[in-house]
């Protein structure tokens, strides 16, 4: 039987299209805005069966230490984030990509209580910073990101540039962009245009 | 020649010399100039011919209400028509044209058009160019559109790049004149998050040219220091050559901004110019107000302008627009340019007011003469004098222009777009805004108020007001002083009627004083009847300047007063935008996104055409060395996949992943067949109605586990079928205990078809996939080359004995490879959409030609699949007797009796010896393709009664591409019709 | 327009699509007659004034709303969630 | 006074002092024999064609604010006739053929100009589908050209046929279809219905039925009661409020569609140019705006405007066919409010009241429709009984389930 590899590598639909270098109106000074595109990651949503919030917020506190985010909100731990999908309905994302590995957890742990379903592939996340970072996702969101507004710890899902796209941010003028996979390449050609005024570097 | 530069004084900077040309000469001006004001500056009044007449024409203004002074910027693919010269700020190598003329500016053979003026009134084309009826068309229009327009626009592409962003804020302040920027100020200092927007290229508004002093300091410095205080505050945004051209709901303002505008090479880094849509909590409006021409004979001779507008060449340009001037007013702010033109060392010969007893004015020792108007003028490309008229007396005044004032209008266009009509005001004889709630305040001139001290307070006080409204406390205001706080002071004069020659109205558009009354004699009374009749406000400046003169003329020939008549509606945008701004970079290519299969680059590797389908690029075939066309490829892939093995990018299917304690009801309930009883590790074939009992959509949709669907849908319908099952979900049966998610981008899913299909996946696969372990329509999860999760689905859209795989997306290009690599013994090549269409045709496999929004499952053959013990959408209406009335069209096949002939889709089906008529129409052709394996092109077709006239000939009618081909109707599968190799 | 969602803020009408009333109840499959499945599908009180609909927040939540609305001036006065307002209309609005 | 070139030399003459009102405006009388509600192009028109083709002559339209307010007044002013269904493409073909004779009946140069319409697509199953379409309309003797690239190319060849996001494959051009001046058409009915002895009556707001046994007897106005023997509603956009008025509850929405022009230019665009995938639909005026438009705002709305995402989105199809209009700039935007109808076909019937007849649903396609709208809603109101051309626009098709639907989206007004 002709094997892949043990470890098949992921692909990501920016592969070869993020090029590392710096880009735009840099004018000697240091880039505006920061692009990266990050690494292959696990994705799972969790949808919290009929009435069973409390008990999946339990879940979320006994294993993870954490609350169940409120609408427009994250959560964050060492290995984790918890971003609000929708009512009674999260992301949890972890870094590792060990194929599997975090749903058959989650739904292990939720099982009964939440539906689990693996969306590891399905999203392309890119990490925007810089000092016009929020310059450029107000090119793109009808979203308030003024400080008083959206900060750390916020998160919503809307709309840029005719592409729906979920939007944390996870410190201060640091973002994170998600895209279903197939919007990848499209959404990334708007965004390094629109980041060309700031100068922007791929990293 | 009369215009020149004043030997100091401007907010120019007369170190920097620019050059440009206009009309294919050279000029020079200084940084900060307009072309307006540098033309002037060179002695150049003539920049415009008139719109019906060709009448010559020179500034008006010196803003963006400009109707005159319109030129076409740069050439090429940068060609911009109808540019205002007033406002637009030159810069080296800015080449300009003049517009409407020909052969040239200063001949114009278009001026023969005065001599039949007479016959050239309002609406005279409704009345004539009805014969000879050809004409229209052939003559008189042709004629008619090469005279009008304006300027000449290009078909190329743009080469410049456009944005749109958004902002927020909690005061927005539309304007910073006096009245903008002390509301602005106030705001801010209370600590609310501002943004001041003004369309000039600096702010101050009307400060750029008066000359009053503010608390002791002279205007110029005052607005400085707000500015810098602004400036620092970092709640505080300020876009200048920004015009906030509409007021949407919710508090939303659309903004453009004029990036690069003044740049003749825009850096390629940045858009030229930018949309902004701003939603605030509150909007003060400080828009100010525009200067009313006055009508009378020949008031559009190049040279007379605004008197505002001279003050503004004086003070903002250091030009004077001639050597020698009359002031000609009805109200006090005429005197502020005799004395503004008198300071700067230009000759008055007059000061006119038509008023007999005005209050006491400084005209700064020019001669007035009251109770008079302006009876003639001289000359025509340029003024040389006129003709006064004071109680039957006449006096000849030499002068080279005229600056007049017939009273001002408020800029209230943003404070009345949703709706709200503008007041009258008698005091001031001018509409002022309207109050429309505590949301959008208007302060200062456009709220009627004309003095200065007025206006800052006014502004102040707004500020205050919407701060507070925010949540913040706002400081105490201040106390203004200022120089000049005499009263405004008016006695309308809405039209000279001694005066000689044609009094314009609207200047753009030329309609005259006549106009207007011939108007309303013919029936057209009502605002918006004579505003559409006489074209009177419709041209780019949308009555600014000529609106409140025309409806005054309307309400004197009607015998209303003016707020009787009232204002034709105002709307965006306040001035126009171009196209390439509101679309931002949504353009080309980037018109929409694109989307791409997991599997895109693989197939771009083995040289596939993609098509457009939906959003997504979805590869039509693969061409190899040989190939001629699409069809050799099709025909390749095709017979391949039949006869050995073939694998197909099916990625772009909708998947939706549903789970949850409710699922299998909810399933029932949204498929017309049943899916209750589906075992687990199988698939079905499903078929949604909407609620109207037309078929919506259709698809496979697995039971993983008791509690676990996975469901595809078309591509096309696969956002639509989301929808739909929210909608479902939400609204219907809340009560549902169901969870679903869309899942079609984390699975990249190939197909692998044809009679080698499972030796080929065997290879890849652990499970065990002969036909007793995996039969058809099983679902199950499988091992993919050793280490791969995936899930495998025995379902077939070609015939064949054929799967699904369904991996995650960013194994999707590993798979596929190792799919071909596994194929090669067997002989396995990709096939595309083309051969995937012929195939579902010959098997009769409806799919978008037949569900076409209006067929029923009955229609389709599908009949047989609603079921009738349960509730199900679109159930209850698919039972209207429409639906079920004898000789309703199917699915049938057809097939061309000479085995050589084509036929089309589109094409429609006639009996034969039947004469084409709707009445003998009998159905069209929903699909056609050439089938390798019949040999010949096959169809699928809508034909009434089908099913029961199987046997019969028909004629298949395509007079569009002059095709008529004999046809058989016959059963709609054309290839292994007992479905043998599906289950091999 | 400005549709304040009830789970992510306010946010523009571009977000979203608009389907119509939604003071309508689904028949009852048992007892519905084929007038009130006209009523229901095809049949529109149309109102000039307040009107009660259906937006989704497609780019956002996907969560269908009820926004009760002013026809003619656009005024929104609340957005509900859908499902939260059918449970304080369990049969429609009756007129 | 006949209007023509000879009648304006004279009034030249005389300084044209002496025109006289193009159309009288009158009190309204006590009764009259036909009142129509609304004076729309429609209302206007099926006035006119009750006096001129069965010369009922006693009849008024009224009309709450001036004529032509509404929709006939705020439309992109296309007129063609290329439509698919057999319920649909006779009657738009006969509207066809009488604009093609209207101005020299109505005396009225309303600057019919059959420029040619295109409609542009984009893939193998656009064309299939417009292939379909254009075939309907040669079989009703109608013309209708399918043109390949090339040819396409020749006509427009400023398209954006290669670089476009969505590819241009060829066109269905019918060359018949063009465009008509709106206003014009408002008031050469009204002064043609006018000069046939009927009464258009101004600011006169309809607001209620009055009703005698079953049959209607007057109707309630802003300007007090007015007898009547019959009542035909002609109220696009407010169908469905003064249909309330009788009691009925029509299949039909009101939305808004915005429609733009652009700032004067020189001759730019010679055909009308309709983008399928992108919604937009563009032609010249005479006076040399561009007049364009594209998608319903989407909402429910009353109000003769729209908003700013349907304005972008209407500019970005429009340079995504034409990228030559970047630089040309937008003067003016509006709305007008529309009977969207839940198959996107209108009705012209009676109904279930004696004497009461209605005309509505007529999306945003009504304005090519007037003249045949006028005919048959006036044959429908002589007759009581539908002409063989509007048997299809039936009050219960629905019920039914013979809807006339072009576009196959179903109940769903705003997709139409
Ligand atoms: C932006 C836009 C673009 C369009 N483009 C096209 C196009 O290109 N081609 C095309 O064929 N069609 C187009 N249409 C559609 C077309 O304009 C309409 O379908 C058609 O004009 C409707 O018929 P009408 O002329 O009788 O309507 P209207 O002119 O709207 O007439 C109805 C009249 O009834 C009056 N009324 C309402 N209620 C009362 C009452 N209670 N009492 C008295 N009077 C009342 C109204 O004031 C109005 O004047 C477009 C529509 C819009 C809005
Ligand atoms: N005495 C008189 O005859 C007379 C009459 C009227 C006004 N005035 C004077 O004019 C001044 C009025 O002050 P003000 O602050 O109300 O008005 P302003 O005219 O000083 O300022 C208005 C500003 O708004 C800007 N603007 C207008 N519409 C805009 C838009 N849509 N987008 C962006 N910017 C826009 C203009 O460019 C201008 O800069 C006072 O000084 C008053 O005394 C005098
Ligand atoms: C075909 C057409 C061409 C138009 N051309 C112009 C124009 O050149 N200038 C203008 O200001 N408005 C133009 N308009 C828009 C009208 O001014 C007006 O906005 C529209 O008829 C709607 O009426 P309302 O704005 O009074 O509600 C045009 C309208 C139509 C239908
Ligand atoms: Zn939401």
């Amino acid at each position: 039987m002709p094997e892949i590899s043990k470890n098949p590598k992921r692909l990501s639909p920016l592969e070869n299209i993020a090029l590392p270098g710096k880009y735009g109106a840099i004018n000697n000074e240091t880039p505006g805005v920061i692009l990266s595109v990050c690494p292959a990651r696990s994705v799972v949503s969790i949808g919290a069966r009929k009435n069973m919030e409390a008990k999946v917020s339990a879940v979320f506190k006994k294993q993870y230490a954490l609350i169940a985010p409120k609408p427009g909100r994250s959560e964050y731990t060492k290995n984790l984030a918890v971003h609000w999908a929708g009512p009674e309905q999260w992301y949890v994302i972890t870094n590792s990509c060990e194929e599997g590995t975090l749903y058959d957890k989650l739904a292990k742990q939720f099982s009964g209580i939440a539906s689990i379903i693996d969306q590891s592939h399905g999203r392309v996340t890119i990490k925007v910073s810089g000092r016009n970072a929020c310059d450029l996702m107000a090119k793109g969101t009808p979203v308030d990101l003024h400080k008083n507004a959206f900060t750390k710890g916020c998160c919503a899902v809307t709309e840029m540039a005719h592409i729906t796209v979920h939007l944390a941010e996870i410190a201060d003028d640091e973002f994170e962009v998600s895209v279903f996979r197939g919007f990848a390449e499209s959404f990334w050609q708007w965004l390094t245009e629109m980041s060309l005024e700031f100068g922007y570097e791929v990293k | 020649m009369t215009g020149y530069r004043l030997a100091s004084g401007g907010l120019i900077n007369r170190e920097k010399s620019v050059s440009f040309s206009f009309d294919n000469k050279i000029y020079s001006g200084f940084e900060g100039d307009t072309l307006a004001s540098a033309l002037l500056a060179n002695g150049v009044s003539l920049m415009g011919r008139g719109f019906k007449y060709h009448r010559p024409r020179g500034p008006l203004t010196a803003g963006s209400a400009e109707p005159n002074a319109l030129v076409g910027v740069g050439h090429g693919a940068r060609r911009e028509p109808n540019v205002r010269a007033t406002t637009l700020e030159i810069s080296t190598g800015l080449v300009t044209t003049s517009q409407n003329c020909w052969p040239s500016l200063r001949f114009d053979i278009g001026a023969m058009n005065q001599t039949v003026s007479p016959f050239l009134v309002a609406g005279f084309y409704y009345k004539t160019f009805m014969w000879p009826k050809s004409f229209w068309e052939k003559v008189y229009e042709p004629i008619i559109r090469a005279a009008a327009g304006l300027g000449t626009a290009s078909h190329e592409a743009d080469p410049d790049r456009y944005e749109k962003a958004y902002a927020h804020c909690e005061v927005l302040v539309i304007g910073a004149g006096p009245s903008g920027l002390m509301a602005a100020l106030t705001a801010a200092r209370a600590g609310a998050r501002v943004i001041i927007v003004d369309e000039g290229a600096r702010p101050g508004g009307s400060l750029l040219f008066e000359d009053d002093d503010i608390n002791g300091v002279s205007a110029h410095d005052w607005t400085d220091g707000i500015i810098a205080e602004l400036d620092k505050n970092d709640n505080v945004r300020i876009f200048t050559r920004t015009t906030v051209f509409g007021r949407f709901d919710g508090n939303m303002f659309g903004a453009l901004e004029r990036v690069q505008k003044h740049l003749t090479e825009p850096d390629q880094d940045r858009p030229v110019e930018r949309t902004w849509r701003i939603f605030t909590k509150k909007a003060v409006l400080a828009s100010g107000a525009e200067e009313r021409p006055l009508v009378f004979g020949d008031n559009d001779r190049p040279g007379i302008m605004q008197a505002s507008a001279v003050r503004h060449y004086v003070k903002r340009y250091g030009v004077s627009p001639g050597k020698c001037c009359v002031v000609f007013t009805n109200n006090s702010s005429g005197y502020r340019t005799a004395k503004c033109l008198v300071d700067y060392g230009v000759k008055v010969a007059a000061v006119i007011d038509s008023r007999s007893n005005p209050p006491e004015e400084d005209a700064g020792g020019v001669k007035v003469i009251t109770g008079a108007v302006i009876s003639k003028v001289k000359g025509s490309k340029t003024v040389s004098g006129i003709l006064v008229t004071r109680e039957g007396d006449l006096e000849n005044i030499d002068c080279d222009f005229i600056a007049m004032s017939g009273g001002w209008n408020p800029n209230v266009h943003l404070a009345c777009q949703l709706g709200t009509k503008p007041v009258w005001d008698e005091t001031i004889a001018a509409f002022v805004a309207p109050e429309t709630g505590s949301d959008f305040l208007s302060v200062g001139a456009v709220a009627g108020r004309f003095s200065l001290t007025e206006c800052l307070k006014d502004g102040a006080e707004a500020g205050a007001k919407a701060s507070k409204a925010c949540g913040h406390k706002p400081k105490p205001i201040e106390h203004f002083e200022t120089s000049s706080d005499n009263l405004f002071s008016i006695e309308p004069l809405w039209n000279i009627e001694q005066s000689t020659g044609k009094a314009f109205i609207d200047f753009q558009n030329d309609v005259t004083s006549k106009d207007v009354p011939l108007a309303a004699r013919e029936g057209y009374r009502d605002v918006e009847l004579t505003k559409r009749y006489t074209t009177l406000g419709m041209a780019t400046d949308q009555g600014k300047l000529s609106n409140i003169n025309g409806l005054a003329i309307l309400a004197g020939a009607t015998g209303r007063s003016i707020a009787q008549v009232g204002t034709t509606t105002f709307r965006p945008f306040y001035t126009p935008v171009s196209f390439g701004a509101l679309a931002g970079a949504n353009r080309g290519q980037h018109f929409r996104p694109v989307r791409k299969t997991p599997v895109h680059n693989w197939a771009q590797e083995q040289g596939a055409v993609f098509v457009e389908n939906g959003l997504w690029l979805r590869a039509q075939w693969f061409p190899q060395q040989g190939d001629e066309s699409w069809f050799t490829a099709m025909k390749r892939e095709v017979k391949n996949t039949r006869e050995n093995v073939g694998v197909c990018d099916v990625s772009t299917l909708g998947k939706i992943d549903l789970q949850g304690p409710d699922a299998a009801e909810f399933m029932n309930r949204l498929y017309c067949n049943g899916f209750k009883l589906l075992q687990v590790g199988k698939a079905r074939y499903g078929l949604m109605l909407r609620e109207d009992g037309i078929v919506f959509d259709d698809g496979t949709a697995s039971r993983l586990a008791e509690d676990h669907y996975f469901i595809t849908t078309t591509t096309a319908n696969a956002g639509p079928v989301m929808t739909h099952m929210e909608f479902c979900h939400q609204a219907l049966w809340p009560e549902f205990d169901v969870q679903f998610s869309s899942v079609s981008d984390q699975w990249a899913q190939l197909a692998v078809a044809g009679p080698n299909a499972r030796k080929t996946l065997q290879k890849l696969i652990a499970e065990d996939l002969s036909n007793e372990a995996f039969p058809f329509m099983g679902a199950q999860t499988v091992t993919v080359a050793g280490s791969i999760k995936g899930r495998l689905f025995r379902i077939s859209f070609s015939g064949e004995l054929a799967y699904e795989l369904a991996v995650p997306a960013d194994y999707g290009d590993s798979v596929v490879r190792a799919i071909m690599a596994a194929g090669k013994e067997f002989g396995i090549l990709p096939y595309g959409l083309e051969a995937l269409s012929t195939m579902r045709i010959e098997k009769g496999h409806v799919a978008g030609g037949e569900l076409n929004g209006t067929t029923t499952a009955y229609d389709l053959g599908l009949g047989k699949m609603m079921s009738t013990k349960k509730d199900y959408i679109g159930r209850a209406l698919a039972a209207r007797e429409a639906f079920h009335r004898d000789g309703r069209w199917n699915v049938v096949g057809l097939l061309p009796v000479d085995k050589t002939q084509k036929i089309h889709s589109g094409a429609h089906i006639l009996n034969i010896e039947t004469k084409p008529s709707m009445k003998n129409d009998q159905g069209y052709v929903t699909a056609v393709a050439f089938s390798p394996m019949v040999g010949q092109w096959i169809g699928l077709a809508l034909i009434n009664d089908g099913t029961n006239r199987r046997g019969d000939e028909v004629e298949v009618w395509d007079a569009l591409r002059d095709s008529y081909v004999r046809a058989k109707i016959c059963d709609p599968v054309f290839y292994d019709k007992e479905h043998v190799k599906l289950h091999a | 327009m400005r549709i304040n969602c009830p789970y992510c803020g306010p946010r523009p009408n571009e977000e979203f699509n608009v389907l119509g009333d939604a003071t309508k109840t689904r028949p009852d499959a048992d007892k519905a007659t084929a007038q009130d499945w006209l009523d229901y599908v095809y049949e529109r009180d149309n109102p000039k004034g307040r009107l009660e609909e259906y937006w989704h927040h497609a780019s956002g939540c996907r969560n269908w709303l009820v926004v009760k609305r002013n026809t003619v001036t656009h005024e929104v006065y609340s957005v509900v969630a859908a499902r939260d307002y059918k449970k304080t209309h369990p049969e429609g609005v009756k007129k | 006074m006949k209007y023509s070139v000879f009648s304006l030399l004279k009034n030249t003459l005389s300084g044209h002092r002496n025109w006289t009102p193009a159309w009288r405006e009158p009190d309204p009388k006590k009764h009259y024999d036909v009142i129509i509600v609304g004076g729309g192009g429609h209302g206007l028109a099926t006035a006119y064609y009750l006096a001129r083709q069965h010369g009922i002559t006693n009849v008024a339209v009224l009309e709450k604010s001036y004529i032509g307010s509404g929709n006939v007044g705020r439309n992109t002013t296309i007129i063609r006739s290329n439509y698919l269904l057999p319920g649909n493409e006779p009657f738009y073909e006969w509207s066809l053929k009488l604009w093609e004779g209207l101005e020299q009946d109505f005396n009225f140069n309303a600057m019919v100009s059959q420029r040619g319409v295109i409609n542009l697509f984009h893939s193998d199953p656009q064309r299939d589908a417009f292939a379909r379409r254009g075939n309907s309309m040669r079989m009703h003797g109608v013309d209708a050209e399918l043109l390949d690239r090339d040819r396409l190319r020749e006509m427009v060849p400023y398209l954006d046929f290669d670089n476009g996001r969505f590819p241009i494959y060829g066109g269905l051009l019918q060359k018949r279809g063009g465009t008509v001046r709106h206003d014009a058409v408002a008031w050469g009915f009204a002064r043609g219905a006018d000069m046939a002895g009927v009464d258009i009556i101004q600011n006169c707001e309809v607001s209620g039925f009055r009703f005698d046994q079953g049959k209607v007897v007057g109707v309630e106005t802003s300007k007090g009661f007015i007898g009547a023997s019959k009542v035909g509603m002609a109220a696009a956009g407010h169908s469905g409020q003064v249909a309330e008025m009788a009691g009925m509850r029509l299949p039909i929405e009101s939305h808004v569609l915005q429609a733009f022009v652009s700032e004067g230019l020189k001759p730019y665009i010679n055909n009308v140019v309709t983008f399928g995938v992108g919604h937009f639909y563009i032609s010249q005026s005479d006076k040399g705006g561009l007049v364009f438009g594209g998608d319903l705002d989407g909402y429910n709305s009353y109000a003769q405007r729209g908003n700013l995402p349907m304005v972008e989105h209407v500019v970005e199809a429009g340079i995504a066919m034409m990228p030559g209009l970047s630089r040309i700039k937008v003067l003016r935007s509006w709305g007008g409010v529309m009977d969207m109808s839940m198959d996107g076909s209108p009705i012209i019937d009676k109904t279930h009241i004696d004497g009461l007849y209605i005309n509505c649903g007529w999306c945003y396609g009504g304005f090519k429709a007037t003249p045949a709208s006028g005919w048959c809603f006036a044959h429908t109101i002589a007759n009581d009984a539908p002409h063989e051309l509007n048997a299809a626009f039936r009050l219960n098709r629905f019920a039914t389930g013979d809807m006339i639907d072009e576009s196959g989206n179903g109940p769903t007004p705003n997709l139409h």
